[in-house]
This record gives structure tokens, C-alpha cells and sequence, in this order.
């Protein structure tokens, strides 16, 4: 498969935004002016870049917690203004401030977020439903951590997808950890793409770091639902680079000096994604140093154009409650 | 006017419902069949795509509704046992219900989650619940619980044209009973309570099957005792019609709350508390429950000591009129469904 | 491997004084005289006489609802005056008469049974993790039907008993249908076995019907199991010879002329597993016609005391509800 | 008497549960480390064999649980957010609730879910609940939920040593909260309130975080406005001990019940019900409940619209009392844990 320039170029940009809003959205969270908590995503923005690059408006997406969708939502359409907005708990959040950490925008077909890990399989499930029933070829994905997979209501929409024959594309990103356990102490295979074994769907190992790799791996399994025969379980091999949560240092008990070995961390921050992009793009002459930096600095002026948005945005309405509560 | 029976009912809103929206689809296990028997003819109607058969999988079936839903589709589940939906609690409890609320309102649920409910049938503890407080307790769920064949047809109609997720408590004891429905469309508007008797000296809240108990204790203490009983019933507990039930409560200054969910915590509590918030001095004695009492349900011979059952009902009017025991010599009797 | 002639002949009594009890609460039933209702087990003898002979006193073993655990508790040693006198909703009754349809006898590794299909999975996971911290070689059993492998709790209980290694035989009857759905609707691949590979632990496909193959491929499972090494997934072919439960036609609408054809229910029966041990037994000499109609006899004379037994028991004293509800 | 934390008070109890019965073990997604600080040092003590790490798997954790309990083993389960047990809910709320009485009591199940519950964090509908009356409708388990240090400890111990299954609702923003707690071993009694604050003009329940914001708020109606509350925490709402609370209202002849769980077919809503029952003459007032509003719990900003606040609590005693507006100024703020 060759990727024309232009994609190159697109998929290596939307990296660089979805490093900058996460680095904004952590400096914001320590300068206090966030309402909750982060996940950050930094070290996986390559799977979810891929993915929302890949999938039309009208397909469905949904996302888990790391991050906050970030590397999923942005790709997928989704303004940085709007996800920090949520971040800060204002009105014009993505959920209108009513999280402070789930963003929705069905209008691009980003359905939300819940608080389960996990929880998202089955409606994911219902969603690609809908699609075939609707007939239009649009698909649904799901992208979630490899802690997902422990939960039963994942099985069971893996079951009912598969058994329909949904239009769904199951990607797990499995960086080994789930908060501060180790998948060694959880599952008792290295791939989880072999979960797809028992319900007899096709099924890949991806390098999660190679945003190429990525996107190469998901045109078949995007096609395939497009044209009716189903579903396909992407695992993408992944790790992050900072904390489970931010301002919780990554320790556990379990493991000597910490949950995840130094030299672990080292040797995958060896393979952050944007750099690895970056050196290809350079040696294909796709892009120069200048491009990069070019590139950079418009990402971090499109953070901090939507930080200043954010803090002058109004807080929600609590008279709002009853709409929020129940349609018309 | 015609005479159909409670399942009929059911069976005919849906046919009516999908005939008339091809977004409404039917799913869950069995479906194409159902053991209550308010299916027969769907399949038959709409297919395999419209009426869809699942594995046993009640957090895929209830969470594929809401994914659905959000898509734009208008599912419509049947659980089977009312109890089974606990295996999908997440899905029905925080998914559904608070979904749309987490997203400031941006998205909407419109699913129905037909439960078929109660007891009497001895079938245990994971086979006879009627778990209103479990919902009720859940804000963003509606809540329906027809006691008649006409309100199950109008009120399943009006569920699945809300464009929120409904739970509809149908149930399964009620399925043979018979009452009048029009042949014409109607539907039954949400949080508006019927007086299913009209009376002067007690007002007696109850819905589902307890609405057919109390219509029978009523009359015996009509006959045989002189006492006359307001029988309200909600229809639906959210939104709750409190002014009809307060309006009654203030003429009669009684009132019994009658309901088949476990007492703790449950329907009767709530609707207490709120009349003795609302008219605590309209009331002329303390309000009286009768609810299942606060154990699980057992099975075969025991549960008639869990469930409530008509004679209990007789007491607690005797209780709030300050009257000795009011007997109902055994004329009511509440028969399960098996 | 070559099963002792005890063995043999035990097998064959113990299927047919299943049979003969499952005859004798249908009877019980259709006369009226039992509390609720019942899913007959007939045809699907094999597996559960298989795993009740083979496994300790101290072991536990989980069932489900066909025949409400009678091929699976009778072998393990509950008497059919309890599991009768259960039916009969009776104080004497496996379960005091509280349930009507589920039996329970701790003493002899009988934890009892709930009203979700695949619902014991994962309590059959802590038992077999309390089995493995006690460190006696006990181990558990759960054997379910083919409809409980749809639920999500099952696949959380196989992941962690092959995560932690736990002592834990899982069964699968497959008889191809859940209630009035056949498989084909509901699950995509003919091998429930295949959903082993996920978890990384061994499966097997057993001939259901065959006794002795049944017997054949526990044992290995269970040592395993015993020796600390991780549980295994059997999967036995079965049918179930009468209507899911009784009272209610197999019938449904999706497929025509009922829910399972003629021929399918006429093949099967043609394998019923107490004619085909019958006739190994008579070939090898183990069993004369004599010896069989002496067996068929006395299980039909302890079915006709076990119905009186229960008959003639007191109902359960409201009284002891609170001690039901709440252990001292 | 020497001071600690009530996640130290947890701790400590975890520690010599577990030295004294070898039965005992903690499980969990993380227990090894715990968000909320209540494990520190019990992997080092206990190893990996007793305190168990799991996969995301609430089901199989709490379902594994009755297995283990039923098997003679003592699981203490740890489910990290409260909302998270509904993932486990048959296992919950049908296994461990139900599964001795279903079989007649022929078994015991001896295991506890300790639940970190509450909400002033900002963390939206699944991370801020405090669901007590989904346990309060489940007759079979037991539920503990300590406001202090001392009871931390005691009701834990209690817990782990008593038969049947508890839910431990520990609250999250007390974790760090100080009090006495002695160096001797002691126990406390599951079914005995403890009056945290005697008075004499409204009787105040109030549980688990509650009773802390209560107390503030007593203290500045006392300064500010001379009026006494009675605080009374029933420590366990199952079993409840009624006859405490019904003495204090017998003295006081007002009750504000005061719950962070929503306010529908809540603890308040049962509690007020049974205090109508059965001291409907002692009151001079109508009950009030200060509950969380029926909505979700919103993240965010929003949070304080829901969740019981300081004030609320103040116009309930206002309301009680007939008097005009019992203003705190903003004395009394609900602080979160995060
Ligand atoms: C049902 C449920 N259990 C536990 C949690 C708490 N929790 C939040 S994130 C997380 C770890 C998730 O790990 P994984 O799915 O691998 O995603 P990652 O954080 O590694 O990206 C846990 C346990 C939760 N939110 N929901
Ligand atoms: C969670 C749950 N969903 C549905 C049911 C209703 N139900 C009882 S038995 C049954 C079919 C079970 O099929 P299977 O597991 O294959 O066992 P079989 O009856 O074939 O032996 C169903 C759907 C139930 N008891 N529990
Ligand atoms: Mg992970
Ligand atoms: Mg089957």
C-alpha cells in the first residue's frame, strides 16, 4: 500500500496536535485550572490517529478514557477548543460541561464516553447494528486499552458482532498496563488479537508505534465492514509514556522500584511515534526540517488559541438540568 | 367495546409501532417467540432483521439498544424475566439512563426495555421480581407499569415514541387478563395516574398486578364490610402523577401504598414520604404500606409469606381506619401466572 | 486408557437411575403434584455421570439448570429423595424446600445453583481459587450449556482461572440450542471448544453421547487440574431428547415446523446414551440382559420411594426465614 | 487517645483481620496499591497469594468471591469506585445477596465488598456515587458505612468476622479525616447507632460523609443561631437500629434525615417512612430529607447542584422548626477528595 504524500503528511500533523493538546491540557491540570483529573496519551497517539484518519464523518467512533478520546476524537473531526473547553468544565465543552472528561459530538459521529472501562463494547455493538440496518455503508469502531478486554460485556459484543456480522472494527491498545498492573498478571497470553480465535473473525498483531503500520492494517478491516462481512480485532502494540493518571506517580507494590522497569520506559520512548514518523518523512523527502517546525508551532498556537478560549468560556447553567435529563 | 387480553395488548402496539416506524426493532432471546406469548406474530411480520433472536447476553442485548439508539434507531428489548436485566445493570443503569446527561443532553436514548415482572408463580428469587426501585432509584429512566390491557397497549405506544429510555414493567401475571381497547389508535400519556375506583373513606396507591388485588379486596370491603376504597394508579412511577395521588389523599385523609417491589427503600416508601411531605396535615392516621417484605423471594410453598397478598392489604386499611381486623374470609386470591 | 468393569457397570446404573428420576419428576409434574416447573435432561446423561463418578467428595462441581442438576448431582452423590423432595417444594428437599428447582448439598461439593444461565462461572473461579489456597488437590467443576458461553461473566471466570492457573474443569453441553434459539443464530463458529485459544488452555470436542469417551477425557483435565496446572475447556456434543421445559412445545417461529426438525431429534435419539452403553457392555460382556433389567428395576423401585419420601415431607416453617436470610 | 486516618484506621483493620485468620484475602483491580491509600504495606505483609491483583473483571472479582466464601474462605473485596460494583451486579446483588437464602441457608457466604463511595470530587455519574439504597432493596446483605476513623476500624473488623456478605461503604473524602482510634483491639457492633452529637431541638440522621458535614453545620447553628441538633448515625443500615433514631425523634419531635444518595426511594425516603410508622404522633413536623436532587451526579461545575450541600441541610432544620432561613454565611463547605 502506498500512502500519498498529502496523508503522510496529514497523519504526522494530527500526532503533533494530539502531543500538544495533551502537553497543554497537563500544564493547565497542574496550573489548576482544570475540573478533574487526566489520562494522558502521550507515546500512543499513532492507533487513534490512524483510525479517526481513516473512518468517514458519518461512521461511529468510540473511545476510552486514556487521554480522554484525545487521540481518537481529534483525528475523528473533533476541535481541540471544545475537548479542552469539557477539560475545563465550561458550557461550551464537549459535553456542555457535564463531565468534565467525556466528549460527545454526535454531529461527527463521536457518540461519548462512560465511566466503565470497557463499557463502550456493547454500545459500539448496537451502533454498527444500526449502521447495517440503515444501509448506507457506514462502519463503527472501537478503540480501547488492553484492560478492556478482561471485561465480560467486551465478549459479548464481540460475540454479537461477530455472529451479525456487524460492520464494527475492534482495536485494542494494549500498553501492558491497566493503572498499575501488569497484563502479565491479568492475561495469560501475550496477543490479545487471539481472543479472536473463538469467534471466528480475522484478526492482526499491529506495531501500534508505526502510525503507517496503523493505518495500513486498518484499510482491509475497515473495507471488510464496509462490505457487510463483518468484524475485525486489531491489536496494536503500544505503551505509554507518562503515568496511568496525572499527579499519581506510576508505582505499585507488586514491582521493584516502581510498576513498569525504567529500562521498559526508556526503551519504547526510543520509539515515540512522531519521531519515528518524523524520520520517515525526512527520508522520503516528504518533509523538511522546516516543514516540522512549521508544523509544530502552528499545533502549539492552535493549544493555546483553545486554552484562551476555555478559561473565558461561561460555566454551565444548572437550569439546564432537566433538559440534560431527558429529551423532549 | 372489544375485550382483549393484556398480551394481545402488547402485541398489538408493537405491530402497530413497527408498522408505523422502521426504526423500531424488536431484540432480545427468544424474541421471536416469547415465553408470555406477546410475540406470535412479529417474525412473521417483520423478519429476522426487525425481531432479532440473540445469544444469552443481556449487557450486549441492553448496551446494543443504547448504541443503537444513539444511532438512531428506536430498539426495543424484552428481558424475558425482569430479573435477567440485572446481568446488564451497567448498560441499563448508567448507560442508558445517564448517557445522554454525561453529554449535557448532546445525544438522545430512545429504547424501551419491555421487563416482564412478578411474582406469585413460585419460581424463586431471580424469577419473580418486580424491581421498581431499582429504576426508580435512577434518574434518566422512565418508568411504565400497566395494570390493564388498554393502558399496555397506550403506554408501550407512548414508550416507544419517547425519546428516552423507558423501562416497561409488564406483567407477566396480567398476560391473560382481559379489558376493553379500542380498535381505534390511542395512546396513554406519561404521568398522568387513573382512578381505577373512585371511593370516599381510604385512597389506595397501586399499580401492575396490585391494581387487579386491590380491585378485588375493594369490592369484598364494599360488600361485606361497608368500607370504600380510591384505588389511584400511577401508571407510571417517573414522571409520578403526585397531585392525583395527593388530591385523593386529601379528600379520603388515608392512605395505603400497595406494591409488590421489597418494602426497604422501595415505591410505596417514596410515595409515602412524598404525600407526608406534600400533605402531612390532610392525614388522618399514619400511611400504611404493603409490600413484599424484606427478604428475597423464595420459591414454591414460603413465597405467599414474602409477597403481599390481599388479606395484608384488608389490614392496613383496618390499620390506617383504626378499625378491628376487616376479613376478607379468603374471597381474594392472588394466582402467579404458572 | 481401559476402565475397570466396576467402573463400567457404575456408569451405566448411575445414567440409568438418572433417566428413571427425570421420568419419575415429569410423571410428578404432569400429575400435579410438583411446585414449579422442569427442564428434563434426558438424552444428556453422559457428561454429567461422567464428571460426578470422576471427581472427589471434597471437589465441587456447578451445574446448571437442565434436569435442574440431576445428571450432575446424582452422580456426584445428592440422594433423589432431596432432589425430588426439592421439586415437591418440601422442608426435606435439597433445598429446604426454598427454591423449588435449585439443589444444594455443601458436605458432599454442591454449592447449589442460581436462576442465570452461566451465572456460576464465576463463583465456580473462588471456589477453585479457595481450592488452590487450601492446597488439598481439590478441584472444581462447572458444567453449563452451550447458551451460558454468551455471557460475559463466563469469559471474566475463564480468564482468570487461566490467569492464576486455578483447579478448574469447565463443561460445556452443547446441545445446540438455548431455550428455542439454535446455535447457528447466536454463536459464529460449530466449536465452543475454539473460545479456549483465547486464554491459552487446553480444550478438547467430546463425543456427548459416549460415556466412556466422556470419561475418558475428564481424567486428564481433572489431574491437571489437581497437579496445580491451569484448568481445561470439554466440550461435549449433546441433545437434549425432549422440549426445553416441560409443558411448553419446542416450537418457534424462526424455523419451520418448530424449533428443531424431525429428522435431527430422530438422529439423535437414535444415539441415546444409555442404548449405546448398553450395548458396549452387552458386547464386552460386562453386563448380561438380566443384570440390565435388574438395573433398570431397582432405579425405578428408589424413584418410586424417593416420590414417596417426598410426598409424604412437611412443608418448610415460615419461621426459618430469618435464619435463611442471615447465618449467625 | 492517639490519632489516626480513617484509611489508616481501614488499613490497620485489614492488617489484623487478616494476621488473625489466615481465610482472609483481599481482591481487586490494584488492591496491591489502592487509589484511595487503604493498603500501603498489606502486599509486603501478605504477598501475592492473599492480597490478588485482578484483570478488569467486577463480575468475576465479586462473583469469585461467593465461590471462595461459600468454599470457606473470607474474600474481601475492594471495587475501587462504588459505581463499579454495578458491574458485578448479579454477582452482587443476586449470588451474594440471595444465594443462602435460595438454598435454604445450607451455606454461608462470608465475604465483603468494600465499596469507596461518594461523590464532591467533580467526577460525573460513575465515579461520585454513594449507592446505599441499591443495597438497602437487596435483603441478604449487610451494609456498613462508617463516618469516622473508630468506626472505620470497628465496622470493619465486624465485617470481615461476620457471616454473611457486607457491603463496606468506605467514603472517599474521609480517607483522610483524623479521630481517635485506640491501640487495643475492639469491634463495632453491626445494628447499634451512635449518637455523634446530642441536642434537643431536631433529631438529624445522617450517615458516612454526612454526619461530618453535619456536625459542622450543628456546631454553627449552635453559635449562630442557638438552635441544638441531635445527630444520630446508624453506623449500619442493615440492620438498622431503629430504636435509636425513634428515641431521639420521641425527644426532639423533628427529623431531618440527611443521605447522600438520591433522594428517590432512598435511605431517607425508608427511614422517614419508618420513623412515620412508627412515631407518627411524637412528630411536630414533617419529616425532611436532604438527599442528593434526582438527577445523575454531573461532573464538573454542575456537581453542586446535585449532591446534599451545608446550607440545604440548614433550610431542611429551618423547615422543621418553622422558622425563617437558617443562614450558614458559608461556613460549612462540602470538600471532596480530589
Ligand atoms: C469497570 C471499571 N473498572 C475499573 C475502572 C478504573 N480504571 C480506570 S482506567 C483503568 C485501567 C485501564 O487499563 P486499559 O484498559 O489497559 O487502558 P490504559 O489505561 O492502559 O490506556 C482502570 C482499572 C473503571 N473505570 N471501570
Ligand atoms: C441470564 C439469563 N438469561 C436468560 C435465561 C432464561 N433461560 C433459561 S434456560 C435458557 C436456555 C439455556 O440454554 P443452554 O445454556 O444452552 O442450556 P440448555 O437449556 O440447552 O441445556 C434460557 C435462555 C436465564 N435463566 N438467565
Ligand atoms: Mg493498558
Ligand atoms: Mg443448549
Amino acid at each position: 500500500m502506498e500512502l500519498s504524500k498529502e496523508l503522510l503528511i496529514d497523519l504526522y500533523t494530527t500526532m503533533v496536535r494530539i502531543r500538544r493538546c495533551d502537553e497543554k491540557v497537563i500544564e493547565c491540570l497542574f496550573a489548576g485550572k482544570l475540573i478533574t483529573f487526566y489520562h494522558s496519551c502521550q507515546g500512543q497517539e499513532a492507533p487513534g490517529t490512524a483510525l479517526g484518519r481513516s473512518l468517514r464523518k458519518d461512521d461511529y467512533l468510540y473511545y476510552n478514557h486514556r487521554g480522554h478520546g484525545l487521540p481518537k476524537v481529534l483525528p475523528k473531526g473533533m476541535s481541540p477548543k471544545t475537548f479542552i473547553a469539557e477539560h475545563y468544565g465550561r458550557a461550551t465543552g464537549a459535553a456542555k460541561g457535564y463531565a468534565g472528561f467525556h466528549n460527545c459530538d454526535i454531529e461527527i459521529g463521536i457518540p461519548g464516553m462512560g465511566g466503565m472501562v470497557g463499557g463502550e463494547a456493547t454500545l459500539a455493538a448496537g451502533t454498527a447494528l444500526a449502521c447495517k440496518l440503515r444501509g448506507k455503508g457506514q462502519v463503527t469502531a472501537n478503540m480501547f486499552g488492553d484492560g478492556a478486554t478482561g471485561r465480560g460485556p467486551f465478549h459479548e459484543a464481540m460475540l454479537m458482532s461477530a455472529t451479525w456480522k456487524l460492520p464494527l472494527i475492534w482495536c485494542v491498545e494494549n500498553n501492558r498496563y491497566q493503572q498499575w498492573t501488569c497484563i502479565s498478571l491479568t492475561h495469560p497470553k501475550e496477543d490479545l488479537a487471539d481472543f479472536a480465535h473463538g469467534y471466528g473473525i480475522p484478526s492482526a498483531v499491529v506495531d501500534g508505534q508505526d502510525v503507517i503500520a496503523c493505518y495500513e492494517a486498518l484499510q482491509p478491516a475497515i473495507e471488510r465492514a464496509r462490505a457487510g462481512k463483518g468484524p475485525t480485532l486489531l491489536e496494536f502494540k503500544t505503551y505509554r509514556f507518562r503515568p496511568h493518571v496525572e499527579g499519581f506517580p506510576d508505582f505499585s507494590v507488586q514491582c521493584e522500584g516502581g510498576c513498569r522497569p525504567e529500562f521498559e520506559v526508556e526503551e519504547w520512548k526510543k520509539r515515540d511515534p512522531i519521531k519515528l514518523m518524523e524520520a520517515t518523512l525526512l527520508e522520503k523527502g516528504v518533509l523538511t526540517e522546516a516543514d516540522i517546525e512549521r508544523i509544530h508551532r502552528e499545533a502549539t498556537e492552535e493549544m493555546e488559541e483553545a486554552d484562551r478560549f476555555s478559561a473565558d468560556s461561561p460555566w454551565p447553567d444548572p437550569k439546564g438540568l432537566d433538559q440534560a435529563l431527558y429529551a423532549d | 367495546m372489544r375485550e382483549i387480553k393484556y398480551m394481545d395488548a402488547i402485541n398489538e402496539a408493537m405491530k402497530e409501532e413497527m408498522s408505523r416506524d422502521e426504526t423500531v426493532y424488536l431484540i432480545g432471546e427468544d424474541v421471536s417467540q416469547d415465553i408470555w406469548g406477546t410475540s406470535c406474530d412479529l417474525f412473521e411480520m417483520f423478519g429476522s432483521e426487525r425481531v432479532r433472536d440473540t445469544a444469552i447476553s443481556e449487557a450486549a442485548i441492553i448496551g446494543s439498544a443504547v448504541g443503537a439508539a444513539i444511532a438512531g434507531y428506536r430498539p426495543v428489548v424484552n428481558t424475558m424475566f425482569a430479573d435477567f436485566a440485572m446481568c446488564g445493570a451497567d448498560e441499563l443503569l448508567h448507560k442508558a439512563a445517564k448517557w445522554r446527561f454525561t453529554h449535557g443532553g448532546k445525544i438522545r436514548i430512545p429504547m424501551v426495555v419491555r421487563a416482564p415482572a412478578g411474582g406469585y408463580s413460585r419460581l424463586g428469587p431471580e424469577h419473580s421480581q418486580c424491581p421498581e426501585s431499582l429504576f426508580m432509584r435512577t434518574p434518566g429512566l422512565k418508568i411504565a407499569m400497566p395494570s390493564t390491557p388498554y393502558d399496555a397497549k397506550g403506554l408501550l405506544k407512548t414508550a416507544i415514541r419517547d425519546n428516552n429510555p423507558v423501562i416497561f414493567l409488564e406483567h407477566k401475571n396480567l398476560m391473560g387478563h382481559t379489558g376493553p381497547v379500542p380498535e381505534e389508535e390511542y395512546l396513554v400519556p406519561f404521568g398522568v395516574a387513573d382512578i381505577k375506583r373512585e371511593g370516599t373513606d381510604v385512597t389506595v396507591v397501586a399499580t401492575g398486578f396490585m391494581v387487579s388485588l386491590a380491585q378485588e379486596v375493594a369490592e369484598v370491603l364494599q360488600q361485606d364490610h361497608d368500607v370504600s376504597l380510591e384505588i389511584v394508579d400511577p401508571r407510571t412511577l417517573e414522571p409520578l402523577d403526585l397531585d392525583t395521588i395527593l388530591a385523593s389523599v386529601r379528600k379520603t385523609k388515608h392512605l395505603v401504598v400497595v406494591d409488590e417491589e421489597t418494602s426497604r427503600c422501595g415505591p410505596a416508601a417514596e410515595i409515602g414520604m412524598l404525600v407526608m411531605e406534600n400533605a402531612f396535615d390532610y392525614l388522618d392516621a399514619p400511611i400504611k404500606r404493603v409490600a413484599a417484605a424484606n427478604y428475597p423471594i423464595p420459591g414454591g410453598y414460603l413465597e405467599q409469606f414474602v409477597l403481599p397478598q390481599p388479606q395484608a392489604m384488608a389490614d392496613a386499611v383496618a390499620a390506617v381506619l383504626g378499625r378491628e381486623k376487616l376479613d376478607l374470609q379468603g374471597k381474594v386470591v392472588a394466582k402467579g401466572a404458572m
